[in-house]
């Protein structure tokens, strides 16, 4: 595995029997491939599909089936369509369980920026916005770090918040954060890593759980 | 009375200056026989209400080139570079919104909603200048209704009243854009008999729509 | 024909090909039975249904198919079903194009009442808000007096208006008015009636159209 | 994972004090057989959002007569007799709205949107003590959005997962009503194979759905 792939087998964990799921593109559209036999869940694509399946074998594409990442996928048993403004009812209405994320930042209080950078001109804002006001609860995937190593779990964010609402678990290619009200509580440390690691590379204030555990 | 029409004659009814609703999510869904009629129009300052702006020189992508477009209102732009250039040499209007703020604003428009109020975006950029509200405790932002001039909209089947049915994700934002514009163009696949489309399955009733035309047999894939 | 049949017989003229009309409960319900030849409308039931067809024959019955009125019809060629939500959409959003319903009393202004009456209490209201403010135009059929020979036609309401939106036209049994800026104008006379009559069972004010027809 | 029931332990989650929802226009699409069953249940004080309150001793009008209803709001309650009466011997609240509020009022609160705004009621004794908003000149009144703690819905079928499709003019209320309440129970007169629907004519997708019932074998109709 990957350090995506070990990502989104962690997060893969946390999914519940009959969750309805929203994945985002990068990491997240890699979490059903994780799910844990007996565990069914049943994914929602913004621009208007719940039950997306696996992306298709090559040659077996239909262009009339995508995500919400404009990649062809499936359907599975049970999938329907809807149109754009049914499926951000079901976003904004809460009847989303999960949604899992991507981030450019998190700041301590678990606080996300994924949809703009300054200096920059924003033309894109998506469903993001939509997801973190509505959907029950929110993952978020990361890498601990950005490609020139500079920390993404930070005192404060550098860039625009995607909303004030906060996120309920960080996932790494390091560790798992839980966010709670008091701020970000870390919980498991990757094998491959350390917690020297993951405080030398986390600049926004963490508490260590207890029973922090190591977690492959 | 026959709502089918052909697709220059479909074209000669957008004027310059319309505002237009445009579905599609990306070019799933996407009108994109009239969008290719339309390149050949004597057409400027369009304004455009559609979730993207097409792909480079696909879809609404080209008309973005011809300059036709005046203003894109609509939630994510930034995978058409060709937007984001014309946008930087202030050749391009930008209103952008949440995506469900989109959609739901175009259903009001349809529906005679004036405006409503939701959570997203609150306490973000999105929310600047734009009215607070509490309600039960917590905080909405206001969203107005949007209304176009003409609707261009894709669907998979029509019967001859202007019934439509869709085909699987190209479904989107269609539908509601279908409610909320004086004109409503469908560009179909098929024209099918009245009979093959149970009452219960049509997504759009016929009052919606004022002209259908069919998908033009040009190798273009919707 | 019975005055009923009479006004619905002339209501039916005013509707044009292709027009979509919702007709309230009542004498608009006898509407659909005279609407000329060459001419086809579709009858909204704003309880879910585009494209109502005619009462059915006894013995033929479909209880899953009612209009708003919560009578047994019949669905013709080309008609949908939808939800209470999508209906009433259509109505606020002013894709009816004509709406023709009953009133207690009509001001000379317009404005008419048809949802509560003083003193006693108001347990209904249903869709004849929705529809005098959404529909295109509003045709209203009356008997020109009620039961006990009082005017209909009044100076002022005596029962809370149902909008302050004005209806466009007027068709009792006696005679047909035109809405306008400056009031209600005569324009048709019945054929059994006379301008006497007219004059005398209307006590709101009217001006009479220079080219005032008898009418059949 | 079952979402199928019997309509007693159904019953069973509801409780006293409780708002619902039930579906129906008349008693066209209104969930006959959950609320015969819940005649026998102990429940009091129910707060109920519907169209009607049933008719004289059918639906919901017997659940009046048996007191168990402490308020009704909704659109149209003067075609049952015993509504009036109660009202007028104050064993009932009522909470009047135009149909249309009604229905897009339940549709808000089960879409996230906290408000909105229409036109139907403006200028009239329905508009008392509501706010009022210009919008592009024209007069609105504010309506907040409903929800309740169970919504009671009829469907004419379902698959095991619980996605829902209805029959003719019983539709009505019964899709919005099944986005709008904490928990959702659908009567349905079959359970088919999931391959039975297509996954285009699905109204109601199954993450509305909470726990279906098969409509009793009791001879009444729905």
């Amino acid at each position: 595995m990957n350090h995506k792939q070990r990502i989104a087998s962690r997060v893969a964990r946390e999914l519940k029997d009959g969750d309805i799921v929203n994945a985002g593109i990068g990491i997240p559209t890699l979490v059903p491939d994780f799910i844990p036999d007996g565990v069914e869940v049943f994914l929602h694509s913004e621009n208007g599909i719940l039950g997306v399946g696996p992306f298709p074998e090559e040659g077996n594409i239909d262009e009339n089936i995508i995500n919400a990442g404009k990649k062809p996928v499936t359907v599975k048993e049970g999938a329907s369509y809807f149109d754009s403004a049914s499926s951000f009812g079901m976003i904004r209405g809460g009847h989303i369980d999960v949604a899992i994320l991507g981030a450019l930042e998190i700041d301590e209080t678990g606080r996300i920026a994924n949809w703009a950078v300054p200096g920059k001109p924003v033309l894109g804002v998506g469903g993001a916005m939509d997801l973190l006001e509505g959907a029950k609860k929110i993952f978020i995937t990361i890498t601990h770090t950005t490609k020139d190593g500079k920390p993404k779990i930070v005192k404060e964010n550098h860039y625009p918040v995607t909303s004030e609402r906060k996120a309920d678990l960080i996932i790494t290619d390091l560790a798992v954060f839980k966010v709670t009200s008091k701020g970000l509580v870390l919980t498991e440390i990757f094998a491959h890593s350390s917690l020297q690691e993951v405080e030398q590379k986390t600049e926004g204030a963490f508490t260590i759980d207890p029973s922090l555990k190591q977690t492959n | 009375m026959t709502k089918i029409i052909d697709i220059e004659k479909a074209v000669s009814l957008i004027k310059s200056g319309d505002t237009l609703m445009v579905g599609g999510f990306g070019l799933v869904g996407c009108p994109l026989s009239l969008l290719e009629k339309m390149e050949e129009a004597d057409l400027k300052h369009l304004t455009v209400i559609s979730n993207n702006l097409g792909e480079p020189g696909k879809g609404l992508g080209k008309l973005v080139l011809q300059k036709k477009v005046k203003k894109g209102i609509g939630s994510y732009f930034t995978s058409n570079p060709d937007v984001v250039n014309a946008y930087q040499q202030n050749e391009l209007e930008i209103d952008l919104m949440p995506q469900g703020t989109l959609a739901e604003s175009i259903r009001a428009g349809g529906a005679g909603i004036g405006g409503f109020y939701v959570k997203t975006g609150a306490g973000t950029k999105m929310s600047e200048g734009k009215e607070v509200r509490e309600i039960k405790g917590e905080t909405y932002l206001f969203q107005e209704a949007l209304q176009a001039d003409v609707a261009l909209i894709k669907a998979k089947k029509a019967d001859r009243y202007g019934n439509l049915v869709y085909l699987k994700s190209a479904r989107n934002f269609n539908p509601v854009m279908a409610t909320a514009a004086s004109l409503v163009i469908a560009e179909v696949d098929e024209i099918v008999e009245p009979d093959d489309l149970s009452p219960e399955e049509i997504v759009t009733p016929h009052l919606y729509v004022d002209y259908l035309v069919v998908r033009g047999g040009d190798g273009n894939e919707s």
